[in-house]
């Protein structure tokens, strides 16, 4: 069964979201939250690993960090799908385990 | 008390994942009371204070960013933001709110709290301190 | 489907909190069972009764009480972690000498081992780690 | 020559608290003045009376305590900070309804405003700040 | 209860600056006894937890280095080690303590419970697990 | 006057002392300690950086830390001066401010 992987750290500051990112399998989701709604920003380095890999990971953003961080609309990189707490609990109920990348 | 000494805020931290930068803001607000020089510096992720259109309602938490704004009625004018920590983020000037104060010194005409620095400018900023307080 | 949830960190000083929080909700919110909420780390100061936060701002410890007596959730503090932090019971404030009125755990909250993470583990079909 | 010293987190959670402990040691054996030591931020947990850390591991609490009566030291724990995360004196306490003996403040700290801190870094010749 | 689940303990933090790895230790402690199937992950600076030749003295902190060793006697046998984080350190596996374990079902015979993967492998172990505990 | 920046992050965690790098000016002084220490280990990215910049700025590592991680013996990098607590009270009193890199 798949994984959740759940990263809540800015990929600027620390390496949670690059580490989440070198061991996620293909088939596996990545839920950004908290700070790590940062790593969902387009025009980074981090948007253009994210880039790489969507398709083959699914990439989800929780959208309530988003709002509250001011990256409600338009900012966000492509072939990342926005949730609220309710499709969070989805995520975490729909795959064989959730992993923090803390 | 000895004379007015320079105090940097120094933010590195992004908002809402932690307290720092709420906390932080409450020190300034206090500080700004007493009457020394006081700068604020944003940097890294600390230039995520400052963005515009935060809005907390789904997260249940409280938005503190229109206090920012406040600041310079409290005589806090002097926010440098750093240019390489908005370029690595994708962001420019233009997605910070936009904070100013009445100069008194200039029949109260409105002017930008935010000075835009490079990393190097920033470096000159910090050492020409007092006192740094980094959160 | 069961979840356990485990919160690393305290309230306010760090979003973990009310993130678990969020999520615990939203998942009772659908009818999904919460075996155990299991406080460990500095997550164990969720559980102090003392806290008095500003008006304007959420009272996170109270949350948790409320959630629980709604939903009889069982919100666990390790004991050990809880020690070390100074959150006590009343057990715990008697037998270590902290004087008469001194427990400062919250209501709805229990101090127990680390076994029942353990057991969080086992029992529910998922767990989720809320953390720093 | 005169220090001034923040300390922003938590004992034991994180290293901050020890390395704060251990530079204002040595900075008083050596004759340096401490004008203050300031908690702020969970650096406030540094002043409860309830911990109970393993027999086998320092006690922060208590090394702070015995540092400030031994060399008179200012321990200042910050209201705002303290109120959030449930660190009170008797007269918090009382004030906020906690009950008799809840106040949880440790020997040698006193709880007072950010004021405090802004004037720790006017007073003192520099200012050293110990966080996460 | 249900049959036996894979554990796996996620340790990605240094010893010491922050208190994840000793409360960690303490799980796994006490996971220990339960029967359950418990393996380890040392990955980025998780890697550190088991470096070789620990010494707090001058600290005044406890060393809990020593337990790591002492989980063979728990039937914790599996330290999986990624040696990409061991390189990105300057570190090699001579680096980290001798851990073993008496395999009981090999007439007792004392075998190594570090096991260096790489990335990709960790990856798979990750994969394999019910539960996975992140400190 | 010069600078005391101090840094208690592993570089290989966090950005901490990559901004602390870049923004330290020539006769600053940098203190590692906590899990700063381990930027002082030779044979890493960071050590290469900390070499370029030796002479301009003085690298310092606490040794009590060192020691509590095992990097006690031979393990550090070239142009780092190690000293105790009383020698970081004698850094802090000798430049003009002490810079902390949280």
């Amino acid at each position: 069964m798949t994984t959740l992987h759940i990263v809540n750290k800015s990929p600027f500051e620390k390496n949670a979201m690059e580490s989440c990112l070198g061991h996620a399998l293909d088939g596996d989701a990545i839920l950004l939250f908290e700070d790590g709604v940062y790593g969902a920003l387009s025009n980074t380095r981090i948007a253009n690993e994210i880039s790489r890999r969507a398709g083959a990971v699914k990439f989800f953003v929780l959208g309530p960090d988003l709002n509250a961080r001011g990256l409600g609309d338009g900012r966000i990189a492509d072939g990342i799908t926005v949730v609220d707490y309710s499709g969070f609990v989805d995520l975490v109920t729909t795959h064989g385990r959730t992993q923090s990348w803390l | 008390m000895s004379e007015a000494k320079k105090f940097l805020y120094v933010n590195r931290k992004a908002p809402y994942g932690t307290i720092y930068a709420l906390e932080s803001l409450e020190v300034v607000l206090i500080g700004a009371a007493f009457d020394q020089h006081v700068s604020l510096a944003f940097v890294d992720d600390g230039v995520f204070q400052i963005a515009k259109g935060q809005d907390t309602k789904s997260l249940g938490v409280k938005n503190f960013s229109p206090t920012y704004r406040a600041l310079g009625d409290y005589g806090v004018t002097k926010f440098y933001v750093e240019k390489d920590s908005l370029d690595e983020r994708g962001l420019s000037a233009d997605d910070l709110m936009e904070i100013t104060y009445e100069d008194e010194n200039d029949g109260f005409a409105e002017k930008p709290s935010i000075i835009v620095v490079t990393k190097a400018e920033m470096a000159e900023v910090m050492r020409d301190q007092d006192v740094i307080l980094s959160f | 489907m069961k979840l356990s949830i485990l919160v690393n960190e305290g309230p306010y000083t760090h979003q973990a909190a009310d993130s678990a929080y969020q999520f615990t909700k939203a998942a009772l919110d659908k009818g999904v069972e919460i075996f155990r909420v299991f406080f460990y780390h500095d997550g164990v100061n969720n559980g102090t009764r003392l806290t008095v936060p500003p008006q304007d701002d959420r009272n996170i410890q109270k949350n948790w009480s409320d959630l629980a007596e709604k939903h009889k959730l069982d919100l666990v503090v390790c004991i050990a972690a809880a020690q070390r932090r100074g959150i006590l019971d009343e057990g715990e404030a008697k037998r270590h000498g902290k004087g008469e009125g001194a427990a400062n755990i919250a209501p709805g909250f229990r101090i127990s081992g680390l076994g029942q993470l353990i057991e969080a583990g086992i029992e529910a079909d998922r767990l989720v780690v809320f953390g720093d």
